[in-house]
């Protein structure tokens, strides 16, 4: 566990005093007490931001659906309608609980917590700057898709629970959507893996630089079509738009949670919004070179530490921007088309990419496309 | 506290649960889930066992191979309740005896 | 101090899931249950150090087997479906009565003596000696999947195959012989 | 003078690169093909004739030759196969005479066939063929001999068969091949004796004439048997029945009438002057063979009973190059017996005295022949009974086959007088020593005069009397000079005068022109290889084919003519005596044929149907060729062949394949019936199913414990595992 | 260079498995592969043959592969070539290249017909090129396999009969011959020292004074086996009385399949003979010669007047090549230096002159959809067809000719080789085999009389003259048959060293 706040933090003078005052006077759990209260500070950082993150999402999509259909879009609350998402939330929390009568009451109350569960789990593992970061799991890639699938029966319980028609086809769209879209997201995320060697965030993130060639998605042909594969696949893991069934409006009502309402959509909503960020932020670290900036500015500073954060958010937003735009720009699917997306043209061609990525491996020892372009490059060949 | 012999207890707690899973129960899917605990249980105590009698990573890999194999039954086993389901429409363990005798 | 911690949540998390499998009457909460119970393994491989076996059990577990545990329960009747069918048997299934109680509990009591047999032999032999540190055990796994036990590696990958295709084939539904 | 690889190859390459190139332009540029065919063949007469000049004028010498080899291929040690050159008088003057008439007729072609559709491929074969024959001249040994033989054989096959739209020019073209095929298998046979008898001799294998006379020489073919005939002998006949086939004597003469399917110059270049003389050639080099083989008298009854053979069929023939078919078979004849009786220049000069004088007749019967068109048939006319009076028509015509028709029939100062003359005085000569030569001899002067009447018959038929088709007659264009048509006419007619070979220029002849010295010529010049003549081979060394000609180390002297011949005087005087009288013999049965067909065609006293009528059963034998036809066609190959061929095919197919190889899957279907039924019986009901009725009691027993419970199973597992583990002891 | 032979072999088979990637659909892209693959195959044959060293006898150096197979067996996979199997190779990788043109015309399954094409060349190229006995036999058995299924799929009307036939007739011979290769893999542990299948090895006549127990009589081990394989060989040869099968084959057989089986599968027969049979057992082979000698008279003969007799013209020719076989036959048994040379001159001389034949009467089959000279009503089949097909007419001649023999196609000097080798030790049989010729000459000439002379015929009226891709596939023919005819050292020169020691070889063991 390299790359974690309390290991960042141990880098610094006072710091390594305090745990050895602590050592003294506590014995050997002290400082693990410490490291423990300072991983639940950072979480609850963390939690709090990518709220906030997640509630602006909601503002953002808003806006920019807006924007594209010459609107105002929200403008009331707060300069240019920023607070429009805590007024939202402020409506939510006063709502009242409706519970319907029929609905599977256990079910129906965990599926929210899942939800939300399965989100805030990830964000353990998301690499936002080279200290910044809760843990870096060596196992952090698999333990990321194995959490997040917990959204994924969620909205199926949340479907089920609800004994409604529209929740159950919701549900069921949804769970057997993400269980298919895993695949060829395993795939390619496999992919990147066997160009990095390593399951961890870190690792990844480390072997790419802060250039665009350095980045995996340039790397070479396969993995710049797995980028697009594990994009595609993100969207439909998401339930965003155009793979938007289990929640089809026009179809289902609101598809999964049709019957839920106050807090407990609003732990869906946010659930979803923040796992889009989520998504973004994991492509964005597998392909575009993470929290990396170029020439390593600013070190292990505190600087160089807001300069990464600053990287890794930009690309994410960047690509959090992609998909909203992505949402009012395509039509929804049908399920079938769903499906035949995802088994004949997405697994073959991730499969394809990840035998590409080995080969190119073994033929060119693991150098990138520009490397081998310009191999005088003493440059490109030293950073690798 | 964190010794060999809590695990063991852990598992052999799970292997009994999945016993009378197995033997209580009269739906299939609840007997699949009892399967499911005693192959848990059984992984368990291969990682249990490794840490604590000798640190190869064997167990690991073994336990690695009942996770597997558990995904495979799951799969083929549940798709074959689900046609046994559409030909009888009945998931009751005591209907699927026509390999009697 | 983190891990005891770890290890009681995980254990108790394992434990009372496992419990409450048997003893729910639902069978959607028999899942939910079952869920809660593998998380808890989860947990406790880590507190083995098993961080990958922990990963994986999460990814196969909690993301494939259990939402297929439910996709079935869901096909095979869900909550408020007929009680019998055309041919007269009960459709959806009782969760157990007393008489496989009890069948199932001196079944489990017989094997509970026979498992205890088994762990006093264990036990003669065991002396608690000090812990190796947690090491990260990707790479020696990797490693030996493709050496030591690489056969066994590609007869898996071909029995996920013939699994996938298998279930495939099995569950889907043939037209001609819907009514 | 020199000679080297560029100036004597081209003899032969300049006419085979007129046909390679015209097989690639005969189809665009057919005029161009025609006239580069004949510029070729006239470019390898000019060479040719600077040979000829060369031999004859400059040399001298009887002894001189040119001799060069190439190796050809070399399969190691043993085996060495050399090709090259040899040149002697005998083949310059056969490399002129081959060249010069080939060329005037290659011109008469261009007119005869001018307005054929098919008129450069015509050509470009004919181009072939000459190039073939000339490389039968120009080659030093049999293997190349028969290889251009076949290349000859080839085109003769391809131009009889030209007009392919008809049946008849195809069976006429098969069964030339076939026939002369037959004579060819023959020679090979003769080729592979010779390879066998030069390796035991030399240790080397070898092809060359002068290798065959060097072993003749040194008697290598003494004592040697080949199934139970001496092994010279059976090379002889083996030799000599390549002749047969390819000059169509007397038993293989049947194709030769038949060619003349082949249009008229195929006719005159290839079944008149040159291949069917290539057979006589092939006699003459490989003479010394057939003198160790003791053939000689074998050669001269064919040659005799040919000639008068054929003499007596061309008397009843009505189409106008029937006659002249049969009459080159009956001078071919002659020719074989010149052989026979040991006349071996007097051979070749009629060789080639007939080459000019027949190419010449049968260039002017194609002339006739080509003016007659019958407007109801389409075609033109071949048949002289539809003829007549056509001199008025086509004086030049018929003056040219006039002179040569007198060249043909012996008439003194014409050159068929020359050689025939000689021919058959030699036969009286050798007739009057040995009896055995007696019919021979006869047969050759009855020949001679049955010649003198059909030429004529066929010369009166044809241009005198009264026209008997007056519309064919009408239609006839009256003859205008050309020199395509009526030049080369001229030309040969020019050679069938007698002096050109009776050594009259040279002063040999019994005709002297004042002034004349005695040279040189024919006469002497062309050598009979007997033993004396063969001593010069016994150490000879061939050279290797190079840029400069290296001439042998002896000085040949000029040769003196030698009017004894090298007979000692008495018997010089003897045989000059009985040639005297042959003469005057042979002179008057000329003429006596020319008045006889006189008589019966312009006088008319004596009436042709009468003799017809009277002989009918004659008549009917010579019209069908003495049934050789019916006998070798409807006897030998169908009653005999096919019903032979039918009947192994039928062995093959209906017996041995149908019963024996088919059979055995009748024998596989009976052990296979057994076996299965054994199978079935034994093995499967008593043994196998048995067994399964004993199982399956128990398993009515016993199936009661299978309830089908899976719950009940796991109770089962789990109950006997735990008794089994219970029942362990703790270690 | 010292993995051609692996390239040669390989190359077709590889080709053949991945045609089977082509959709079905594609026959084109089929179709062109296929060309394709044999284009590169000949490239390397001729590789190959600009590399040959004429001055080494045996095999070439740098051509020899080896490496263990099997090893607990001895078995290896060996490859070599040498101045006897080279013109086979060669001719090969040129007949199918030009089959594969010619093949266009089928009709039906065009990928399995191809693949099955490529891996029939493969096989029979480790014919030619293996040097181990088993492996040997290996490809000798896989050969069978296209060829049954090519006869059988794509054949005439009674393919199937014909298919079973061949393979039956066929696999009987090879039978007999594994028995051998099996007898002298135990009999070279007592002779050699050690158990093996290398044909190098086994040279030389080291087994001619074994004996042979069988059925309580003492045989002489040489000649019992020499006779075993001597029918297996005599079978694809074939050798009267095993020819049966040939007519059925190749009447049944798709043209270029025909071509192939008379071209290049009849001369594997031979090529047994001068690589395993005489090399192995040179006392046996001398003490058979006479009956080998004999044999392939017979073979002439009567080859020849059966197909004098047939009325089809694809029987005709089949049978021509049995008598055509047994020139080969003649000179092989005459084990003399010409005949030898000449023999394998024949086998190259045969494969190109028969191929023409078959090429040609796949044309005209292509047009007629019948192959009758007289129909079995008895009328004329064809007539006419020089007038019709002047163009066709020409290369028929070429082809006919070469094949009867004519000096200046490549024919005559083969058979002249053969027979001045016979010349010597069988004068009889040599004076006996030129009615061969004459008979050889005459079904030809009547066949061709009956076709193509007299007025066209009502059904030939719509013939159309040979196209162009026809003209570009038999155009490389004619010309080979004509150069060769004039200039054979190409040949010779490659070959005659090899046959040369051959020769030497087996004369040391004349009785």
């Amino acid at each position: 566990m390299t790359d974690t706040i309390v290991s960042y933090l141990a880098k610094f003078g006072p710091f390594k005093d305090l745990l050895e005052f602590l050592t003294e006077s506590y014995g050997a759990n002290g400082p693990t007490l410490f490291a423990f209260l300072i991983f639940l500070v950072g979480v609850i950082i963390i939690v709090t931001i990518l709220s906030t993150i997640g509630g602006l999402g909601t503002y953002a999509e808003r806006k920019i659906s807006a924007d594209m259909q010459l609107r105002m879009g929200p403008n009331r609350v707060g300069p240019y309608g920023i607070l429009q998402f805590l007024a939202d939330g402020v409506k939510m929390l006063m709502k009242e609980d409706i519970v319907p009568k029929d609905v599977d009451r256990l079910l129906f109350f965990i599926a929210p917590m899942l939800a939300l569960t399965g989100v805030f789990g990830t964000l353990a593992v998301i690499p936002f700057s080279s200290g910044f970061t809760l843990t870096d799991l060596n196992v952090g890639v698999v333990y990321l898709i194995g959490i997040s699938s917990l959204v994924g029966l969620a909205i199926f319980l949340g479907g089920y629970a609800s004994n409604s028609k529209w929740s159950m086809l919701g549900g069921m769209r949804g769970a057997s959507q993400i269980i298919s879209y895993e695949i060829p997201i395993v795939l390619s995320i496999l992919a990147v893996v066997l160009l990095s060697g390593g399951l961890s965030f870190g690792v990844i993130t480390r072997a790419q630089g802060g250039w665009p060639h350095e980045w995996f998605i340039f790397h070479n042909p396969f993995t710049f079509i797995g980028f697009f594969v594990l994009f595609i696949g993100s969207l439909a893991e998401t339930n965003r738009a155009p793979f938007d069934l289990p929640e089809a409006e026009s179809e289902l009502v609101s598809g999964y949670h049709t019957e839920f309402t106050g807090m407990r959509f609003a732990f869906f909503a946010l659930a979803e919004y923040i796992e889009v960020f989520v998504v973004c932020g994991v492509t964005a670290a597998l392909f575009l070179g993470g929290y990396q900036v170029p020439f390593n500015l600013g070190g292990d500073t505190i600087w160089g530490q807001l300069l990464q954060l600053g990287a890794f958010f930009s690309k994410t937003l960047a690509l959090y921007y992609f998909v909203i735009v992505i949402r009012w720009t395509l039509p929804r699917l049908r399920v079938d088309q769903l499906m035949t997306m995802c088994w004949k043209y997405l697994i073959p061609i991730a499969l394809f990419n990840l035998v590409g990525a080995g080969v190119w491996m073994w033929l060119f020892k693991g150098k990138s496309l520009f490397v081998l372009l310009f191999k005088s490059g003493t440059a490109a060949a030293g950073i690798h | 506290m964190m010794g060999l012999a809590s695990y063991l207890i852990i598992s052999t707690i799970l292997f009994i649960c999945g016993v009378i899973a197995i033997l209580a129960r009269k739906n299939i899917i609840a007997i699949l889930l009892g399967l499911e605990l005693i192959l848990n249980a059984s992984a368990l105590n291969f990682v249990a066992y490794t840490r604590f009698l000798n640190n190869s990573i064997d167990g690991h890999i073994f336990s690695l191979f009942i996770i597997v194999i558990a995904a495979a039954e799951a799969a083929v086993a549940l798709a074959i309740v689900l046609r046994f389901y559409q030909i009888r429409e009945t998931v009751h363990i005591d209907d699927a005896t026509q390999l009697q005798g | 101090m983190f891990d005891l911690t770890l290890f009681f949540i995980s254990a108790v998390l394992t434990v009372i899931g496992a419990i409450m499998v048997i003893t729910t009457k639902d069978l959607m909460h028999a899942c939910i249950y079952l869920l809660a119970s593998f998380l808890g393994m989860a947990g406790l491989y880590l507190t083995l150090g098993a961080d990958f076996v922990a990963a994986i059990q999460l990814l196969v577990y909690v993301g494939g087997v259990v939402i297929l545990m439910v996709f079935a329960v869901m096909l095979t009747g869900g909550p408020h479906a007929q009680k019998q069918n055309k041919f007269g048997m009960i459709k959806t299934a009782l969760m157990g009565n007393i008489r496989t109680y009890t069948i199932g509990g001196l079944t489990a009591v017989v094997v509970l003596l026979m498992m205890v047999k088994l762990y006093i032999s264990i036990f003669k032999n065991y002396t608690a000696g000090e812990l190796p540190n947690y090491l990260p055990t990707v790479e020696r796994i990797g490693k030996s999947l493709i050496t030591d036990h690489v056969l066994a590696f590609e007869i898996s990958s071909v029995l996920l195959l013939g699994a996938l295709i298998g279930a495939a084939i099995i569950a889907r539904p043939r037209k001609n012989r819907i009514n | 003078m020199d000679y080297t690889i560029a100036n004597i190859a081209p003899i032969v390459l300049l006419p085979f690169l007129a046909f390679v190139i015209g097989s690639f332009t005969a189809k665009k540029f057919p005029k161009f093909t025609g006239i580069m065919v004949c510029v070729a063949i006239f470019g390898s007469f000019l060479l040719s004739a600077r040979i000829f000049a060369d031999f004859v004028f400059n040399q001298y010498s009887a002894d001189y030759y040119i001799h060069k080899t190439f190796t050809w291929f070399d399969l190691g040690p043993t085996f060495k196969l050399n090709l090259g050159i040899y040149i002697d008088q005998m083949s310059a003057m056969l490399l002129l005479m081959v060249s010069g008439v080939g060329f005037l007729i290659h011109l008469f072609a261009t007119y005869y066939m001018g307005e054929d559709k098919r008129y450069a491929r015509y050509m470009i074969y004919m181009s072939l063929f000459t190039a073939g024959m000339l490389g039968v001249a120009l080659s030093d040994n049999l293997l190349s001999f028969f290889m251009f033989w076949e290349v000859m054989g080839f085109c003769s096959y391809s131009l009889i068969g030209f007009y392919y739209e008809r049946e008849a020019p195809g069976d006429a073209s098969m069964k030339a091949f076939m026939t002369t095929r037959i004579g060819d298998v023959f020679f090979l046979f003769g080729l592979l004796i010779v390879w066998n008898v030069t390796t035991q001799v030399n240790g080397q294998g070898s092809f060359t004439f002068v290798d065959l006379y060097n072993v003749i020489a040194n008697g290598g073919f003494d004592g040697q048997m080949l199934l139970g005939i001496p092994l010279a002998t059976f090379a002889g006949l083996c030799f000599f029945m390549g002749t047969i086939g390819k000059s169509a004597q007397f038993p293989l003469q049947i194709w030769l009438p038949d060619a003349m399917q082949g249009p008229t110059p195929t006719s005159a270049l290839i079944h008149a002057a040159t291949m069917v003389a290539a057979g006589v050639y092939l006699s003459l080099r490989v003479y010394p063979v057939l003198e160790a083989g003791h053939l000689l008298v074998f050669v001269s009854y064919i040659g005799a009973i040919t000639a008068f053979g054929a003499a007596t069929m061309a008397l009843v023939q009505t189409d106008i190059k029937a006659v002249l078919a049969y009459s080159t078979i009956s001078q071919l004849g002659f020719m074989v017996l010149g052989v026979g009786v040991g006349n071996y220049n007097a051979a070749f000069m009629h060789l080639i005295t007939h080459a000019v004088f027949k190419a010449c007749l049968f260039l002017s019967s194609g002339s006739v022949i080509h003016s007659l068109h019958d407007h109801h048939t389409g075609g033109h006319v071949q048949e002289m009974p539809r003829m007549g009076g056509l001199r008025k028509k086509m004086p030049y015509t018929a003056f040219v086959m006039v002179i040569c028709s007198l060249a043909i029939s012996g008439v003194p100062f014409f050159s068929g007088f020359v050689s025939k003359d000689r021919i058959l005085g030699e036969a009286l000569i050798m007739g009057l020593k040995n009896p055995v030569y007696s019919l021979p001899m006869v047969l050759g002067f009855v020949a001679a005069l049955l010649t003198a009447f059909y030429m004529f018959r066929m010369i009166f038929l044809t241009f005198y009397g009264a026209p008997r088709d007056q519309e064919l007659f009408d239609h006839c264009h009256t003859e205008k000079f050309s020199f395509n048509r009526n030049l080369p006419l001229l030309i040969l007619s020019l050679f069938t005068l007698g002096l050109w070979y009776s050594g009259s220029l040279t002063g040999q002849g019994l005709v002297k022109f004042p002034g004349v010295e005695n040279k040189e010529w024919f006469q002497t010049l062309i050598e009979k290889p007997d033993a004396h003549h063969l001593a010069k081979f016994k150490n000879y060394k061939s050279q290797a084919w190079g840029k400069v000609d290296v001439k042998p180390a002896i000085d040949f002297s000029k040769s003196h003519y030698d009017p004894t011949h090298g007979l000692s005087a008495e018997e010089a005087h003897h045989a000059h005596t009985l040639h005297l009288y042959g003469a005057v013999g042979s002179i008057f049965i000329a003429f006596l044929g020319i008045f006889l067909a006189y008589l019966m065609y312009i006088r008319k006293s004596l009436n042709p149907g009468w003799w017809a009528t009277t002989f009918s059963g004659w008549y009917q034998t010579l019209k069908n060729k003495y049934y050789f036809d019916h006998f070798y066609i409807d006897v030998l190959i169908k009653k005999v062949l096919f019903k032979f061929q039918d009947f192994i095919a039928w062995v093959d197919m209906g017996i041995w394949d149908r019963i024996f190889i088919d059979g055995w899957a009748n024998v596989n279907n009976f052990f296979s019936y057994w076996a299965r039924k054994f199978d079935d019986v034994v093995v499967d009901t008593i043994g196998v199913d048995g067994t399964g009725a004993g199982v399956r009691f128990f398993n009515l027993v016993l199936r009661t414990l299978q309830s089908g419970k899976i719950q009940f199973y796991f109770v089962v597992i789990f109950l006997v595992m735990a008794s089994y583990l219970l029942t362990l002891r703790v270690a | 260079m010292h993995g051609l032979l692996n390239y040669i072999l390989w190359l077709p088979i590889l080709g053949s498995l991945l045609i089977l990637l082509i959709p079905k659909e594609k026959v084109n892209a089929i179709r062109w592969f296929t060309v394709a693959v044999t284009t590169v195959t000949f490239i390397l044959c001729c590789i190959l043959y600009v590399n040959f060293d004429q001055a080494v006898p045996g095999i070439q150096p740098f051509t020899a592969v080896s490496m263990p197979w099997i090893k607990s067996f001895n078995i290896y996979y060996k490859l070599g070539i040498d101045g006897i199997s080279l013109p086979m190779v060669w001719i090969n990788g040129l007949l199918f290249l030009i089959c594969s043109f010619s093949s266009f015309d089928i009709k039906k399954m065009h990928k399995g017909y191809f693949s099955l094409l490529l891996m029939l060349q493969g096989s029979i190229f480790g014919v030619f090129m293996s040097l181990d006995f088993f492996l040997f036999y290996v490809f000798w058995e896989v050969m069978l396999l296209p060829m049954f299924f090519l006869i059988g799929i794509w054949g005439g009307d009674n393919r199937e009969y014909a298919a079973i036939k061949f393979f039956l007739y066929t696999f009987f011979g090879s039978v007999l011959m594994l028995l051998a290769i099996i007898a002298l893999y135990f009999a070279a542990e007592g002779r050699l020292g050690a158990e093996t299948f290398d044909m190098v090895k086994l040279m030389g006549g080291h087994f001619a004074d074994l004996k042979l127990s069988l059925f309580g009589m003492d045989l002489p081990f040489d000649k019992v086996f020499f006779a075993m394989l001597f029918v297996g060989f005599a079978i694809k040869v074939p050798i009267f009385p095993f020819h049966t099968w040939l007519p059925h084959a190749h009447v049944q057989a798709p043209t270029a399949v025909s071509v192939i089986l008379a071209g290049v599968l009849l001369k594997m027969g031979t090529y047994g003979f001068l690589r395993i049979s005489y090399p192995i057992f040179p006392q046996a082979g001398h003490y058979f010669g006479d009956f080998i000698a004999w044999l392939g008279l017979v073979n002439i003969i009567y080859g020849a007047l059966c197909a004098m007799a047939q009325t089809d013209v694809k029987k005709l020719i089949a049978y021509s090549s049995v008598s055509h076989m047994g020139f080969v036959m003649l000179g092989i048994a005459a084990m003399t230096t010409e005949g030898m040379n000449g023999a394998v001159l024949q086998m190259f001389n045969h494969g190109l002159s028969t191929a023409m034949m078959f090429l040609l009467i796949g044309i005209l089959y292509e047009r007629s959809h019948h192959r009758w000279i007289v129909t079995p009503e008895g009328k004329k089949g064809f007539g006419g067809l020089y007038a019709q097909m002047p163009k066709y007419s020409i290369i028929f001649i070429i082809g006919l000719f070469a094949s009867l023999g004519l000096p200046g196609l490549s024919g005559f000097i083969s058979e002249a080789l053969v027979f001045i080798g016979v010349f010597k030790p069988y004068p009889t049989i040599a004076l006996l085999g030129l009615i061969g010729l004459v008979l050889g000459a005459a079904y030809l000439l009547w066949m061709f009389k009956r076709m193509f002379f007299g007025e066209i015929i009502d059904s030939c009226k719509e013939y159309a003259d040979v196209n162009k891709r026809e003209m570009f596939y038999m155009a490389p023919l004619c010309f080979l048959v004509i150069f060769l005819g004039i200039y054979p050292l190409p040949i010779l020169d490659v070959m005659k060293t090899s046959v040369g020691k051959l020769v030497i070889d087996l004369a040391k063991f004349a009785p």
